[in-house]
């Protein structure tokens, strides 16, 4: 779908050069610390300004030659940039209007799409009087009902307090899946990435240095400056089994993994849990695997998964601990658990997590 | 917390009563001239006001300088937004090349402008079948529109450059040209600017003499019938003629300014 | 970002023909000037540099002005300060007051001072025992004060408001009194804007013609020189004159300009 | 030493409404959400403003009439405003040169508190050049420089990454632990206030709501704003009883809680913990008590305490717990875990965590 090639941009000390290919329909995170020319890159794609040298191909068109308004492409910055002399409703048709739609059918989309996004009650407002998730809606309903083929968004969440990250980055995901639209969204946040990426690029210093699936980069980063960057997550892909009011059960390979979330039998989601939760014990412990032997119900533990040590590193006072259950599994010990334990490379163990410590994602 | 009132503000009480004399400098002429016409010298005022020569020049002012403004607004702010949008190098020339009316004596100014506009001028020359500037309205247009075009430029620039030019990037992807990103988003939002910027460059060029007497003594604006009067009839007669020049200069400008104050601010402070 | 050269700016291509026309406009009277009279006439630039008449005036020209820019720093400086930093109710309308002077016909000017400066008016009578204002150097400056300081205070105003009050807070806090924060922390930041103002406010002291001769035509300012010139022998016995203060006025202010600009900045973008 | 009596101040729609009393000596935090007149009520101290009514003492003075420099107030802005005509070395120096400070002391006290604060390397630097972490120690510097009695600190740390944040955290308790300085912290941030304060008074919408000790406001929280704004956090006082390279034991009440920190035996410190990592089990676990009970180490959990339900509150898919183990303990479970164990009021249970998801703080 889209395709970059070579594509190079000087600008004061800051050079970028980038090669990167994105498929049509996928929602492709680039993540980079700040300052690492994700915005810039974002731009000379939407055609806002000029490369040095390098090629950029939407589906088969190299689009050089192409004027930013003819790109398809929609935008959504990270202050929203709502236009302030337009109230809600304004912004949003702004396109549409250019588009000389008929008025009629103008005010249709809009309504359709502000109800969609629930902001409907915001339409005669200014966005001085919009808060930071509602100007978010705003901006990104004026980007899609223009039916861009693709959608840019630079920080969409970062602007936002921690709650409506949360809703909103379900919302994002949502959209993507309803409109199939291919999405590239620029974040320095690993935990936004994770959640919401097909794939993830990560951006060091106006290069690309790794590509792949979520699990890829967070389990196996290709370089400790990567790795010290995106943190280390555990990212384990699963099938929900089932949802009980919200008690959910996923399998994870051969393992069943209890977990809270709003998604249902079926689907495919990834679950995510971060070392400091998964207790590690060599004795037995409540387990439970996809064949029932439930019965150690004595506990809130609901995960247990047996595995074997197949790696550990020091970590200050903590240790940090490869669990291979058939899928791998990152601990982070203290160092004195794991003499007391005395932990070893082969060592059998026993991980466990509690269900409110895990994060699904879809 | 900007504007919260300061405490122990002794230095500002002082260079507040610093500031009033010059405030009372600007006002006390203008105010004590009205106000000493309205009261002594009434039926003087009354017969300015209905003396044909002295309206007549009073529109004519307006006229050539609305003129000006136009010639200024349609040349200047485009210029205004190029610099507002791109650097360049020597861009710190060009902005000082904007300032130069302001700085160059006015009646040094109208002689350059009319060895180039006059009958045998490099401009003046090949368009005298056509317009003649000396002693003529053109004249009176081009003089003002020199003086005062700095005025427009720099308001209306400062106006653009408040304008976040990612706007114009989110207008340019919903499938706006750039004109129509131009006309549609960055005018509204520094049509404020714009407009101030138009109405200092209308007055300045109403209140132009020096250079205008140079090139065109006739049609006569009202700046140089005050002064033909002055030096004819004294100061108490051209002081009616004065007072009502102050006046509607005065209304013009309040007028227009609360226009301005009343236009919808979107600057983000 | 904003300054990375935008793709596809045919508007901003256009825009730039349209500002060339009012950069040439500006540009062309005053090379026209200056390289004619080099290349045709360069006897009468000599002349004009040996005519101790001319010579004189320009010194006069710039003393004037200078003392006209001292009392405006004096007094438009606190005033300036004093709008940054506080709100009030009017404060609109003190910032309309301050314009005024752009706005009000020279000629107008000169004759509305001349009503209060005079041998018969409120200041000049009680003062007239002690400074004569009419026809003399005081009368000069008073009219170049008043055309001129609406400059400076604007600058030095815009200056003062880019200081974060902040600063002057933390330094109240480290000890030092509200003269001491002024004038360690608010002046040093806002040197450059002060010193902008000042220049501008200089030179269009120096460029003031219809209110100087209004009350004073003698002593003889260079815009009033010229003038005179200009009317007793016409335009080509005037130009080396004119020339002459072109090239002063502009060296002066490029030097000045590039003073300024070599100025340390502090503004934070 | 500091009392704020009835102090109020209007402004456009804001009104503040202040009675505060601050001991000597004491690191005192006012934690309020953004825009509830925090900085409005620094300023006030600082006498940068003009209270509407109500008076200010410090000490025995009332400061009502004192000009800011006669205050000995020290103040450090949330973006630190460093004077940017002045290198780092002139910025510190400011205050001595106005007390006409001799130029040999001067240079000498500049040079130490530079080594203090590890900036030295910087004395020539100016503030466009600086990182936020290096503005906020020259800032610090600055302040504390010319002895101030009193330290009021404008959300000294958001403007910070966390790496930052954690050290430079550390560092201010450090410098107020050897200064005793009176010090005043405004922050937004709960593990923050919780981390630094030896009180906290909790201010919203101009009012402060609440006054206490950390462990107070965040386990008692007064009313459900209140609660909902601090979030919930497990803070228990105890004493440390040993530290071997790392981990830590702390006496906590009756209870032995193993964690990894920095203190040593004897220092007094406040153990916090995410409800979330705490485990509820009903059968028997892995524990240990002050009385020793070490022989169950087969698990990585170190802590484990017997205690009683005595509260249990819906969230969600998600149970939270109040568990009465001598001192009162959070946990967020399942809701299924607890029908699971069958789980009431006043149910006899373990909780356990494991030390790596102890916070220790000083």
């Amino acid at each position: 779908m889209i395709g970059i090639n070579n594509l190079s941009r000087n600008w004061k000390e800051f050079s970028l050069n980038i090669d990167l290919h994105i498929e049509e329909g996928e929602y492709f995170v680039i993540l980079g610390p700040t300052a690492s020319g994700k915005t810039l890159l974002l731009e000379l794609i939407a055609g806002f300004y000029h490369p040095d040298s390098g090629s950029i191909m939407i589906g088969k068109t190299d689009v050089a030659d192409l004027l930013p308004e003819q790109r398809k492409i929609g935008f959504v910055y990270q202050d929203y940039s709502i236009f302030p002399h337009l109230n809600v409703e304004e912004n949003i048709e702004f396109g549409l209007k250019l588009k000389k739609t008929p008025r009629d059918e103008r005010r249709r989309r809009v309504q359709e799409i502000m109800d969609l996004l629930g902001i409907s009650h915001l339409s005669h407002r200014y966005s001085l009087t919009l808060s930071g998730g509602e100007q978010q809606r705003v901006s990104l309903a004026r980007a899609i009902i223009v039916d861009p083929e693709i959608l840019l968004l630079d920080e969409p969440l970062s602007a936002l307090d921690n709650q409506t990250q949360n809703m909103l980055r379900d919302e994002l995901k949502r959209i993507h899946h309803e409109a199939g639209l291919t999405t590239i969204h620029v974040t320095h946040d690993q935990t936004e990435a994770a959640m919401l990426a097909d794939r993830i690029a990560v951006m060091i210093r106006g290069q690309i240095v790794q590509v792949g699936a979520p699990e890829e980069i967070f389990n196996s980063p290709a370089n400790a400056e990567i790795a010290e960057f995106v943190g280390t997550e555990n990212i384990l892909a699963g099938i929900v089994a089932s949802n009980e009011g919200g008690l959910t059960t996923i399998e994870v390979g051969a393992h069943v993994v209890e977990a809270v979330s709003g998604y249902s039998a079926g689907e495919h989601v990834r679950v995510c849990l971060r070392p400091e939760d998964v207790a590690v014990s060599v004795g037995t412990m409540a387990f439970q695997t996809r064949h029932g032997d439930r019965d150690h119900r004595e506990s809130s533990v609901r995960n247990a998964f047996h595995g074997t040590v197949t790696q550990m590193t020091p970590y200050g006072a903590l240790t940090r601990v490869k669990i291979d259950c058939g899928v791998v599994i990152v601990a982070l010990i203290t160092k004195q658990s794991a003499a007391a334990m005395g932990l070893t490379m082969g060592s059998p163990v026993c991980v466990s997590f509690k269900a409110a410590a895990v994060h699904v994602i879809g | 917390m900007q504007t919260l009132t300061p405490k122990h503000d002794r230095l500002l009480i002082v260079f507040l009563l610093l500031g009033l004399v010059i405030l009372a400098f600007i006002l006390t002429p203008l105010l004590h001239m009205v106000f000493g016409q309205l009261i002594s010298n009434r039926s003087g005022l009354i017969e300015a006001v209905n003396d044909s020569a002295v309206i007549k020049s009073i529109l004519l002012t307006m006229y050539t300088a609305l003129t000006a403004t136009a010639i200024a607004f349609v040349f200047g702010v485009p210029l205004a937004y190029f610099l507002a949008r791109r650097d360049f190098p020597g861009k710190g020339i060009v902005e000082s090349v904007i300032d130069i009316p302001i700085i160059i004596p006015h009646t040094v100014a109208g002689i350059a402008l009319l060895t180039v506009f006059g009958a045998h001028g490099m401009i003046g020359d090949p368009l005298s079948s056509i317009v003649r500037f000396r002693d003529a309205l053109p004249g009176v247009v081009v003089a003002m529109l020199f003086v005062s075009v700095p005025f427009l430029i720099n308001s209306a620039r400062e106006g653009f450059q408040s304008v976040d030019p990612r706007l114009e990037n989110v207008a340019r992807s919903l499938g706006a040209s750039s004109w129509d990103a131009f006309q549609r988003v960055t005018v509204p939002l520094s049509a404020r600017h714009i407009l101030v910027g138009s109405i200092l460059c209308w007055a300045r060029a109403m209140s132009e003499f020096g250079a205008v007497i140079v090139i065109a003594y006739y049609p006569m604006i009202a700046p140089t019938l005050i002064y033909e009067r002055y030096i004819s009839y004294g100061l108490s007669a051209s002081s009616p003629v004065a007072v009502l020049l102050i006046v509607i200069c005065l209304v013009v400008f309040i007028v227009l300014r609360m226009i301005s104050a009343g236009w919808r601010r979107y600057d983000r402070d």
